[in-house]
This record gives C-alpha cells, sequence and structure tokens, in this order.
C-alpha cells in the first residue's frame, strides 16, 4: 500500500486552474522528485497537500488515511514533515526551541504541565530536549543549539530547518528546493543530508527541485509539471530524454 | 480618588476642603471617612457625600432640597404641568439631582408629568438625538442640571432644533463660565444657586468687594462657599486649641467641633449641622439678565 | 539618584549588571540581605535622624518628592539616603559578599522551590518593613505589584503572541467588577447588595475564589473577541479589542445593581500587602512558567511564522485563544486587586487612559520578556509617583522618555530575555559578572 | 417621519466629523501601515489652533484695522489653520514616526500615543484647564422645514467636509503624489516611486491628514463652540474604528464608514435610551467585522505586527 496516494487532485485560484488532474502515489522509503519550469504548481502542489490551501477537487490519503479538510498542522502530526523553500524560521528563537517546537504534538503535559511546571513537564521537557539534540548532531549543527538563527550562516540555517522537520518524525518528507540559493559547497553537503536522512531514519521523501542534477541523482521517480499538469513520469533515465521535458525545458537546463 | 489616598496618607493633612463636584466627592468623602480624615466639601450637594460617614461635611444645601425648589419654582412662576429633564447619567451630581426633580415635579402633577427623562455620558458634545426626543415630546420646560460647558451646548443646541420654551437649571450653573461659553442664549434662563452676587448687601458684598480687588471679577457661588468652608474649618481648628501633632488625634478633635458649630453666619447664609454634616441653609433663584449678570430673582427656605 | 534607586529591593532583579566592580560578584541574596538592614536601620533610627537633620518627615519614595517640592531640603534628604540606604546596603552586600555566595550556593543544592522561598521571604521582609513607614508606601506598592500583573499578562498578547490587544484595561474592568461583586454580595452589607449572605470571618479566606471568579469572567470575554478574532490575521484584533473595550465600558455603564457609572464601592479590605504580593508572585510564576514551556513558546513560533508553525504540528487557532484567554484571566485577577486596593471602581477607570498606561509600560520594559515587564511596571509606576510634585509636567517628561525609548530600543529596554529563576539565585564568582 | 428627518440631519452632521478625522487615520494607516494614535489629538490642535486664529481675526476686525465679514474670517480660519495643523503633522511625522520606520509598528503605535498625551498636555499647561468657546463667526439661522429644523450651519457643515473628501478623492486619483501614494499603499517595497522619495510621501500623507483634521476640528467648533483639551481622545478612538471598519486604502470606505458611525450613534440613542448607544453601536460595529472582517472596502491581507 502506498503511503501517500493522491487522486485526480485539481484546484483553482479564482478561475484560474493551477493544478489539473494530479496523482501521485509514494511508496515508504521511496525518494521521489517533482521538477518543472518556474510558475508550473510545483509549490502549490505541496501547499495542496499539506494542507494549507483545500483542493477543489480530489482525493488525498496519507497512511490510508483521507486528509483533505484537515488542518495543516493535524497532517503534519500524522507523518508528513516539510521544509520551505524560504526557510520560515522563527526569527526570535533558538536554534534549539526551533527543533523542540517541531515536537509540539508530541507533548503531553498539557496546560497544567504549562502552568504549574509539574514534574510531568520538567521529564517531557527533558526528552523533548534530549531528541532535538540528537538531530542538531545529526545535522551537525548541535555546537550552534544556543544561537539565535538570525546570527547563522544560510547554510546552517538549511540544517536547522531541516532538523526542525524531522522532529515532527514524519513517515514522508516534503523538501521544497532544499539547495534553492546555495554554493556548489553547501549543495554538496546538503545532499549527503538527504542521503543520511534516507538511510539512517527510512523516510519517504518527495523533493521539488530545481536542479535537475541533484533530482537525477537523488530521486527514484520523477515528475514533470508544466502549468499544473504532469507532461512525463518516470525514472531519471527515462526523464532526461523525454523530448517533452526537453522541450518545456527549452533544453537549456539539460546540456549542463 | 488616588490623589485623595496620597493626600491623606502622604502629605497628613489634617482637613480637606474640597473637592468642589459631586462626581468627585462622594468617591472621595469614602476615602477621607476610611481614613478618619475631616473633609468639608463646599459645593457638593449629593445626599451621598455625607451620607453615613461622620467625618465628612459639607458647606451648601443638599439635592433632595434643591430639586423641589426647582419643581415648585417652575410650578408656580409659569404654571406649567409637563417637563422634561436632560441630565448627564454617569456624572453624581446631574443624576441626583434629576431624580429629586422628578420626584418632585411628579408628586405635584401627578405621574408621567416629567414627559421626557433624557440622559447622556459625560464628555459627550452631541445631544441632538436627545433634544429631538424633547422636542417631540410636548414638554413646556426643560430641566438640566448640569455644569457650564455643557449647559453652553445644550442650550444652544436646543434652540437651533427649535426649542423656544424656557429652560430651568440648578446651582451648576452659577460659574461664570456658563455664560462666558453659552453666550446670548442663555439670557433670561432661570436657575437655584446658594447666593446671588448681583444685589448683595453687608458681609456678603464686602467679601464680593475685596474678591474683586484681588482677581478682577465677581466671585461665583463656589467662590462664596468656599469662603465658607474655610471660615467653618477656621472656627472648628480655632475651638479645638493646640494642635498637638499626634495627626489622628486632631483629626478627630477638628470634627467633633466641627459637628457642634451652631448657626455660623456665613456670606451664603446662616449654617448649622445636622446629624449627617448638612448645612441647613436656604436657596436662591436667579435669572440671567439681559447683560449676562446673575440677577437676584427669589428666595427659598425650607 | 539612579544608583539609590537601582539599590531599591524590588528593584534589585532587573538593574543589577551596572555596578561597579567593587560590587560584582555579590549574588541577589547578599543585595536582599542589605536591603533588609537599610530598611530595619529606617525602621529604628528613620525617625530620630530626621529629627537630627532637620526634615519633617521621613522621605517617603527616596526623596524624589521632597526633591521636587522643597528643593531647600535636598541636603538633608541626601545626608538621609546616604546613612540609611546607600552606605548600609553597599557595606552589607560587600562585606557579606562570601558569606552570601556560600549561602546561596548551600541554598542551591536543595530543590529549587527552597531558595525560592527563602529570597522571596527575604524580598517580603525587607518589602514589608520598608512599607510599614507609611500608608502611602503600602498603597504605592500594592499599586505597583497590580501593576506588574496587568502588564506581564498584556506582554503575553502584544509582545509573545505579537498580536496588538487594546481590551485589556475591559478585562480588567469584568475581573474587577466580578471580584467586587462576589465579595461585596457575600462578605459586606452595602447600599446596593444589603446585608451579607456569608459570615464576614469567612471574607479573607475565600478573597481568592472571589479573584479566581473574576479572572474566569473576564477570560470569557476574551473568548467572545478571540473566536471571530484568530480567523483571520492582521490588525483585526486591534479593532476587535477596542470594540470590546468601549463595549465592557459602557455595558458596566448600564448595569445599575452594580451602580451604574457611578461605580461599585464598599469592598471590604482583602487586599493587604502580603496578598497583593502573594498573587502578583503567582502571576509572575505561572507566566513565566508558561512562556518557557515549548507549549507557551508556540506563541513566539506562531508571532514569527505562522505557516511554519502550522507546518510543525502547532495548532496555532488553540494557541492563540489558550494565551488570550490566560491573558485576559490575569488582567482580570489583577483588576480584582485593584478594585480592592482602592475599594472603589468605576467604569470609568477602565477607559482609553489605563489602556495608554499599561500598553506604555509593557513597551517601556519590551516585548516578549518577564524581566522587561517588570521592569516597566516598576519604573512607571515609581517614576509617576516620584514626579507627582511637577504635576501637570509629569505628563510631558514621561511621555517623552517613552519616545526617546521607542526611538533607541524600539522593543522595549530589556526585549527577548527569558527570565531563569535559577540564574538569578546562583552564587557568583568574581569572575563571573553576568547577572 | 419628521421624528427621522430631523435625526437624519443631526446624524449628517455628526458623521461627518467621524469621517473627516477616519480620512486621517485611515491614510496613514493604508499607506504607512502605521497606527497614528496622535491623530485625535492633531484633531484637538487644529480645533485649537483655529480658535486661535478665528479669535485673531475677530479681534483684527473688530479693530476697524480689516473688517471681514464671518464667514470670510471662517474661509481664512479654515485655510490658515489647515496650514498651520499640517506643519504639527509634519512635525508629529518627523519626530515620532520618522525614526521608527523599520521598528516594530506596534512601537510606533505607542509614540502615537505618547505624542498625544503631549499635545493635550501641553494645551493644559499652554492655555489651563479652563474650556475655550471658539467665536461665533456665522449668525446662526434655523430653518423650520415641514417641522425639521434645519440651521445654515449644518448646511455648511455636511457640504464643506464633503467637498473637501471630495477634493482628497481626486488629488489620490489624478495627481502624481495621489498615484505615488495608492502604490505605496499598494506595495511598501515598490517605492520610491515615479522619482518621489518615500520620506516625502510619508510627510505629505501627514499633513494632508493633520489639514482635513483641522478642517474637522473648525467645523466642530462651529458646531459646538466648547473646546477642551481632551475632546480629541474619545472623538479620535472612535474614528479610528470607523477607519478599519472603512477597509485599508480606501477614501470611499472611511467616509462611508465615518457617515455610519455618526448614523449608527444618533439613530441608537433616537430608538433606546441614549446610555445603551455605546453598548449599542460598537456591538453593531463588532458583528459588521466579524462578517467582513475586512471593512467594506478592503482587501485581505496579512500584515503583522512585525517584531
Amino acid at each position: 500500500m502506498a503511503l501517500l496516494e493522491i487522486r485526480h487532485m485539481t484546484h483553482y485560484f479564482g478561475g484560474l486552474r493551477a493544478v489539473h488532474d494530479y496523482n501521485l502515489d509514494v511508496a515508504p522509503g521511496q525518494v521521489r522528485g517533482l521538477i518543472g519550469p518556474n510558475g508550473a504548481g510545483k509549490t502549490t502542489i505541496f501547499n495542496l497537500i499539506t494542507g494549507i490551501h483545500r483542493p477543489s477537487e480530489g482525493r488525498i490519503e496519507l497512511d490510508g488515511e483521507e486528509i483533505v479538510g484537515r488542518q495543516p498542522h493535524e497532517i503534519a502530526a500524522r507523518g508528513l514533515g516539510r521544509t520551505f523553500q524560504d526557510l520560515r524560521l522563527w526569527r526570535h528563537m533558538s536554534v534549539l526551541d526551533h527543533v523542540k517546537m517541531a515536537r509540539y504534538s508530541k507533548i503531553g503535559y498539557g496546560l497544567v504541565g504549562a502552568f504549574f511546571g509539574t514534574p510531568r513537564r520538567n521529564r517531557e521537557e527533558a526528552q523533548i530536549e534530549e531528541k532535538a539534540r540528537e538531530l542538531l548532531e545529526m545535522m551537525n549543527v548541535s555546537h550552534l543549539a544556543d544561537q539565535p538563527v538570525p546570527n547563522l550562516p544560510y547554510g546552517a540555517q538549511r540544517r536547522v530547518e531541516m532538523a526542525r522537520a524531522l522532529a515532527t518524525e514524519p513517515k514522508i518528507l516534503f523538501l521544497d528546493e532544499p539547495t534553492a540559493g546555495m554554493n556548489p559547497e553547501e549543495l554538496i553537503q546538503m545532499m549527503g543530508i538527504i542521503r543520511t536522512v534516507r538511510e539512517k531514519l527510512g523516510l519517504a521523501i518527495f523533493l521539488i527541485e530545481h536542479r535537475l542534477k541533484m533530482v537525477m541523482e537523488l530521486c527514484e521517480i520523477i515528475q514533470t509539471l508544466v502549468f499544473g499538469e504532469v507532461i512525463a513520469e518516470g525514472p531519471p533515465d527515462e526523464i532526461k530524454n523525454n523530448p517533452a521535458v526537453i522541450e518545456a525545458y527549452l533544453g537549456k537546463e539539460i546540456v549542463e | 480618588m488616588k490623589v485623595n489616598t496620597k493626600m491623606i496618607t502622604e502629605d497628613e493633612v489634617l482637613v480637606i476642603v474640597g473637592p468642589q463636584s459631586s462626581k468627585q466627592a462622594v468617591p472621595a468623602g469614602d476615602v477621607a471617612d476610611n481614613y478618619a480624615t475631616p473633609m468639608i466639601s463646599p459645593w457638593s450637594t449629593n445626599p451621598d457625600t455625607t451620607k453615613d460617614r461622620p467625618y465628612v461635611f459639607r458647606g451648601c444645601f443638599l439635592d433632595p432640597f434643591q430639586g423641589p425648589v426647582v419643581a415648585n419654582f417652575i410650578t408656580n412662576e409659569f404654571g406649567y404641568t409637563k417637563a422634561a429633564v436632560l441630565y448627564d447619567v454617569a456624572s453624581d451630581y446631574p443624576k441626583g439631582l434629576a431624580e429629586f426633580f422628578k420626584e418632585a415635579w411628579e408628586k405635584i402633577h401627578g405621574e408621567g408629568s416629567v414627559v421626557a427623562y433624557e440622559s447622556f455620558t459625560t464628555k459627550d458634545a452631541d445631544f441632538s438625538s436627545q433634544l429631538t426626543k424633547i422636542n417631540q415630546s410636548g414638554a413646556e420646560v426643560l430641566f438640566t442640571p448640569q455644569y457650564y460647558n455643557e449647559v453652553a451646548l445644550i442650550v444652544q443646541q436646543a434652540k437651533e432644533l427649535g426649542w423656544t420654551k424656557p429652560i430651568v437649571g440648578s446651582d451648576s450653573w452659577g460659574s461664570a463660565e456658563t455664560v462666558a461659553l453659552c453666550g446670548e442664549a442663555c439670557y433670561g434662563l432661570f436657575f437655584s444657586t446658594h447666593y446671588a452676587a448681583a444685589g448683595a448687601t453687608g458681609k456678603t458684598k464686602a467679601f464680593i468687594d475685596r474678591y474683586k480687588e484681588k482677581y478682577d471679577y465677581t466671585p461665583d457661588d463656589v467662590a462664596a462657599l468656599t469662603w465658607d468652608s474655610l471660615g467653618i474649618v477656621e472656627t472648628a481648628v480655632k475651638k479645638c486649641g493646640k494642635i498637638t501633632g499626634k495627626i489622628e488625634k486632631d483629626r478627630k478633635c477638628v470634627r467633633d467641633a466641627m459637628a457642634k458649630i451652631e448657626k455660623y453666619a456665613g456670606i451664603t447664609g446662616q449654617m448649622t449641622f445636622t446629624e449627617e454634616g448638612d448645612p441647613i441653609k436656604c436657596a436662591v433663584i436667579v435669572k440671567i439678565s439681559d447683560k449676562g449678570e446673575y440677577e437676584f430673582y427669589k428666595s427659598v427656605c425650607p | 539618584m539612579e544608583e539609590i534607586n537601582d539599590t531599591h529591593p524590588s528593584k534589585k532583579k532587573g538593574a543589577l549588571g551596572g555596578l561597579t566592580s567593587v560590587f560584582s560578584g555579590i549574588p541577589v541574596l547578599g543585595w536582599l540581605l542589605g536591603a533588609l538592614v537599610a530598611v530595619i536601620l529606617e525602621h529604628y533610627l528613620g525617625d530620630p535622624l530626621v529629627d537630627r537633620i532637620g526634615l519633617d518627615k521621613i522621605p517617603v519614595l527616596f526623596g524624589a518628592v521632597i526633591i521636587l517640592k522643597k528643593p531647600l531640603m535636598i541636603p538633608g534628604a541626601a545626608v538621609f539616603l546616604l546613612l540609611i540606604y546607600v552606605i548600609p546596603i553597599a557595606v552589607v552586600a560587600r562585606a557579606g559578599k562570601s558569606f552570601s555566595n556560600r549561602l546561596a550556593g548551600k541554598l542551591m543544592e536543595f530543590p529549587i522551590a527552597v531558595p525560592t522561598l527563602v529570597h522571596l521571604g527575604l524580598l517580603y521582609g525587607a518589602i514589608h518593613i520598608w512599607s510599614d513607614v507609611s500608608a502611602y508606601r503600602v498603597l504605592t506598592l500594592k499599586l505597583m505589584f497590580v501593576a506588574i500583573m496587568l502588564t506581564l499578562s498584556l506582554n503575553v498578547i502584544n509582545g509573545y503572541m505579537g498580536e496588538f490587544s487594546c481590551s485589556h484595561p475591559g478585562f480588567m474592568a469584568l475581573g474587577a467588577y466580578g471580584a467586587s461583586v462576589f465579595t461585596v454580595l457575600l462578605f459586606s452589607s452595602d447600599r446596593l447588595f444589603g446585608d451579607p449572605l456569608l459570615p464576614e470571618a469567612l471574607g479573607p479566606f475565600l478573597f481568592p475564589v472571589g479573584l479566581i471568579f473574576g479572572g474566569l469572567i473576564a477570560s470569557l470575554g476574551a473568548l467572545v473577541i478571540a473566536i471571530p478574532s484568530f480567523r483571520t490575521r492582521g490588525d483585526y484584533l486591534a479593532i476587535i479589542s477596542l470594540a470590546f473595550l468601549f463595549i465592557v465600558k459602557s455595558m458596566i455603564e448600564n448595569l445599575e445593581f452594580v451602580g451604574g457609572p457611578r461605580g461599585l464601592s464598599g469592598q471590604p479590605n482583602y487586599a493587604n500587602l502580603p496578598t497583593v504580593f502573594i498573587w502578583a508572585v503567582l502571576c509572575v510564576w505561572i507566566i513565566n512558567n508558561f512562556v518557557r514551556s515549548t507549549l507557551g513558546k508556540a506563541l513566539n513560533a506562531v508571532r514569527d511564522d505562522e505557516v511554519a508553525a502550522d507546518a510543525m504540528t502547532v495548532n496555532t487557532r488553540r494557541t492563540k485563544m489558550v494565551a488570550f484567554m490566560f491573558a485576559a484571566f490575569w488582567a482580570g485577577v489583577a483588576g480584582g486587586l485593584y478594585a480592592h486596593v482602592l475599594r472603589y471602581v468605576n467604569p470609568g477607570t477602565f477607559g482609553i487612559q489605563k489602556l495608554a498606561e499599561v500598553l506604555a509600560m509593557v513597551y517601556f520594559g519590551g516585548l516578549n520578556s518577564v524581566y522587561g515587564s517588570i521592569t516597566g511596571a516598576v519604573s512607571l509606576s515609581l517614576l509617576g509617583e516620584a514626579l507627582r510634585p511637577l504635576e501637570i509636567f509629569k505628563w510631558i517628561i514621561i511621555p517623552l522618555l517613552l519616545i526617546l525609548v521607542m526611538i533607541f530600543r524600539p522593543t522595549g529596554l530589556i526585549a527577548f530575555r527569558e527570565f531563569d529563576v535559577r540564574k538569578v539565585m546562583q552564587p557568583k564568582s568574581n569572575s563571573d559578572d553576568e547577572v | 417621519m419628521v421624528f427621522f428627518f430631523q435625526n437624519l440631519i443631526n446624524a449628517l452632521q455628526w458623521g461627518s466629523f467621524y469621517a473627516m478625522i477616519a480620512l486621517g487615520y485611515s491614510m496613514v494607516y493604508s499607506i504607512l501601515m502605521l497606527f497614528n494614535f496622535a491623530h485625535g489629538d492633531i484633531f484637538m490642535v487644529g480645533a485649537y489652533i483655529g480658535f486661535g486664529v478665528a479669535t485673531g481675526l475677530v479681534a483684527l476686525s473688530a479693530s476697524g484695522f480689516l473688517a471681514l465679514p464671518g464667514w470670510m474670517i471662517l474661509v481664512l480660519t479654515i485655510l490658515l489653520s489647515m496650514f498651520l495643523t499640517s506643519f504639527v503633522g509634519m512635525i508629529v511625522e518627523r519626530v515620532g514616526y520618522r525614526p521608527l520606520r523599520d521598528a516594530p509598528r506596534a512601537s510606533a503605535a505607542i509614540t502615537g500615543l505618547m505624542i498625544g498625551i503631549m499635545l493635550e498636555t501641553g494645551n493644559l499647561i499652554l492655555l489651563g484647564a479652563r474650556r475655550v468657546s471658539f467665536p461665533p463667526l456665522i449668525e446662526s439661522v434655523t430653518y423650520n422645514v415641514g417641522g425639521v429644523f434645519v440651521t445654515n450651519k449644518k448646511i455648511m457643515i455636511v457640504l464643506v467636509s464633503l467637498s473637501f473628501m471630495l477634493a482628497l478623492h481626486l488629488f489620490v486619483q489624478k495627481t502624481r503624489y495621489g498615484m505615488a501614494m495608492r502604490a505605496m499603499a499598494f506595495d511598501y517595497v515598490v517605492v520610491p516611486l515615479l522619482g518621489i522619495p518615500i520620506n516625502t510621501i510619508a510627510r505629505l500623507t501627514f499633513a494632508i491628514g493633520s489639514a482635513l483634521a483641522a478642517v474637522a476640528g473648525i467645523l466642530f467648533g462651529v458646531a459646538y463652540p466648547v473646546l477642551d483639551p481632551y475632546m480629541g481622545i474619545v472623538f479620535g478612538w472612535k474614528a479610528f474604528v470607523a477607519a478599519i471598519l472603512g477597509g485599508r486604502g480606501s477614501i470611499m470606505g472611511a467616509t462611508l464608514a465615518g457617515f455610519l458611525m455618526g448614523f449608527i450613534e444618533i439613530f441608537v440613542a433616537m430608538v433606546f435610551p441614549s446610555t445603551l448607544r455605546d453598548l449599542i453601536a460598537y456591538s453593531i460595529i463588532l458583528l459588521i467585522l466579524v462578517f467582513r472582517p475586512h471593512g467594506f472596502f478592503g482587501e485581505p491581507y496579512s500584515a503583522r505586527l512585525r517584531l
């Protein structure tokens, strides 16, 4: 059974059709990619699945349960973690707090614990912190734990964001252009991190990316999206040689 | 409120003269009484100011007295039977007096003879909807126990909305500011008060002359009542003899001396305190002349 | 003057850092002991000393009032301050440095509650003895503690959550009237409600119930605003909460059974200094617990990026509603205390002016910070009192000060700082100057 | 029916003050995304400046040096006071808002609040607590139209305020500066536009808003000739509510909401006891906001208080 299953998802913004009849199956542990030119609707698809927008039509099942119409935080708590193209870190919070925050749905001490600092709260907060530090360690940013995020270099911010997404304990991780704005060195590091995540945690990954090279290297199956419609779907080799894809990209990036 | 508490606790005053208006005097009296500090409000006519407060006195008559005075005056003078009232519901003095007037008026003319009983809230500037209602009610006279700034607005707006009948006020009109702000619109109107400067004699005249010399304008009733209140306090403190320096003891002594004062001859009339700390004295009806002066019209005693 | 004010016990926590190196390494405990000695000195030697140096009474607010009112007394006041406050505090704190450090260290070995209670006990002792000198000091302190509660609770909304709420005086009013009706109805014979329903002796014990009752009414009011406000974003809350403030004020004006516009008086005298102090401490403790928990920090996540918070499993709507009602609850409790401190309230108390006052304290002290709120409330309350002799010019100086703070520190004096009780109480080694 | 029309007339006059003050709020709010909490007090300052100018001109006229008819004095008072008050607005902008351009918006709201308090206090210090009376510049004439009483003042107030609103509308729609303002309201980032620096637009916004507040203040003085230093507070906050109710960036919206505010207040007082006025009026406004969260003409937006 697929971990994530999407059938006939269509979405309109006003009268404009942004996504048309989109289908997707992601098996546990699988890495899939979504490519397409700017404005093709890639991020819209992410936002529809993660619950920021509600699709006009279609069905989305996560781990066998319908999630259309659920709040984003509910969907996230069910095992769909994500990162953002523009990071969306919290300006006034420390690195450690970022990662702890993503454990929100796992907190059991409730308001009584929050108000009165019960032993249970102290215990749980300690557990959350331990888990958070583990993830920071994994992302190689544990030495920055107490820093506020605006002080961090861009690459480190990306890794904090990745740690934050992982802290939600996702079954499937959505990465929205995880290497946007990175220099080649940071890019290589990031690719390493994605591989580690996959190997260590066995997550399924769904990736939007501009840089074809990276997608080709990482993904098992790739979809190509143009004007909200999937024009090609298949393993990297097949996509690489698909004339429609080449045309969509005007052969520009494929050459590299 | 806070100021009063601080005056008592920090500055250790012996006696408080003031505050003037009932809006402040009613709560301030509470504080003064709680701290056992004698207080005399020269101008607060609301009964609550001194009620059940042995340490609080006043220098003027009460609203339960003033209300009927005005009601009787209108009835006898004009022979009207239907009255309207417009008052500030958020302020103790107008609210209290409006109620006493209504009660007195309906006692004379029967239930429902106050045909419009309209209110507003402090700081309102527009009374057009209330005045429109009053206009429609068929009232023959408007009683508005307000302060000078509101009087100016009410009288002018009433005229602009086509009101041509008399408007009668209470002692709160007595300030010189009333005519200054209201202008000709207020000429010819009546109000009840504590004393009238125009046509005064004897001691009262001497006070008025001295006041005029110093401040260059005619003292209003607040000034006169404050003068009397200070006089009462002075008498009490003198009677008390030596001030010991123990503030609690001195305060008690001054309070007892004030309660015992009899027939104090003030410039606003003779005063003896009742058990509640209220003086028994006469009221005066004043007419605003065509020159904007406050003319003595009639005296009404209890 | 600055320096002297700094040694004032209740201000201690905020303003320790700047003292010279001689005084570094003295733990909070040391300063508290110094303050205690100073106030005991004042208590026993204050009056004779005052006679000797020709003042007419003990300077109530560290001489600020005297200086502004009677400049001729400045030397006397200065001598008094020096002898009673500055020298004793400095000497005791400095001389007892190693002792207090050792003691603080010992205390920290116990569970955190023990040293906390010891510190609070010392602080209260100093405040109590200090305030014994005049009823004015007691009143000032009580109002200051109420101000701390108000400021801190508003900071939860305006600072931690980053919305702009204008309804705090409304919540305060709900709490004030709720608690007042409770106590007046049950324990006091009054014009409006008649004879007490319960024996008066029970009153002080059930007073907390009354305060909590007031707080709950306030949070119900908050729910009314929260339901429509938190569906959308933007400056929506500012305007809805402002309308709510007007509605509450007008509603109370129309309720004759609580005295209408003329107000409600006759509250029994339950809000004595220890009661107010305990409630203020409770408020600080609970709010600080909340904002330092991950559940509470969700507010910051919602403020800084709501979409990201949502994607990280944070239930944003619930977070906002809970925080809003929580803050309203404390505003209500503060309102209840306020009503029982002054023993008279009227709807006019809870208007735009009160709003401006609380907002000023929050933004002056610092957003998103318990330190900041305490600093803001304490300094503006004391400043307001100290500048009282200037009368109306006070309302030029205080706004001007606030404008300057806003220009040079737009988020307030001490913003975005966590309040860690453990750190505050820790013993200090000489090398470690940090607070 | 007569009763209704009488109140309609009353409401038109009352609403025009709200509308004019709301416009000033709305402009600053939509263009700079700031709450200008000093605006109510600028209205007060405008009224007092008007009082000063008018008193001066009346004295001048009485001395025979420059005999002017009342309406002429009024026109001159309005123009001069607009000019003077716009400087007050520009000073407020320079002192209280420009240094905080990059600060959290809430901080600027606090400075505005504080400037407001300083303006009130400054007035008290200068003129004392005594109320002043606005000189009667035009003879009040009351017309009885089938039982409905209308004065020449009321007609004048409504017409003058409407024409100023229209003028503002044309300015914003037709001129280069107006276009720059609209662009800035649309997106703060696209400045500097049309070669006009952002500071100029900010200053201009405050100047125009303040000038309008001055007009409102003078007309208020004509209608309700008792001025006091705190007159701007309640008025200002209510107009602020109206401005938001109108919707961000909408002159039409602010105007309409201002009038609506006046109508609600007058008509609530007409039907219910007037003590219920605020309670009912604000409940209605609360309901409107619940169902139209972005006001009458506002677009959904998601600006937050930047921290």
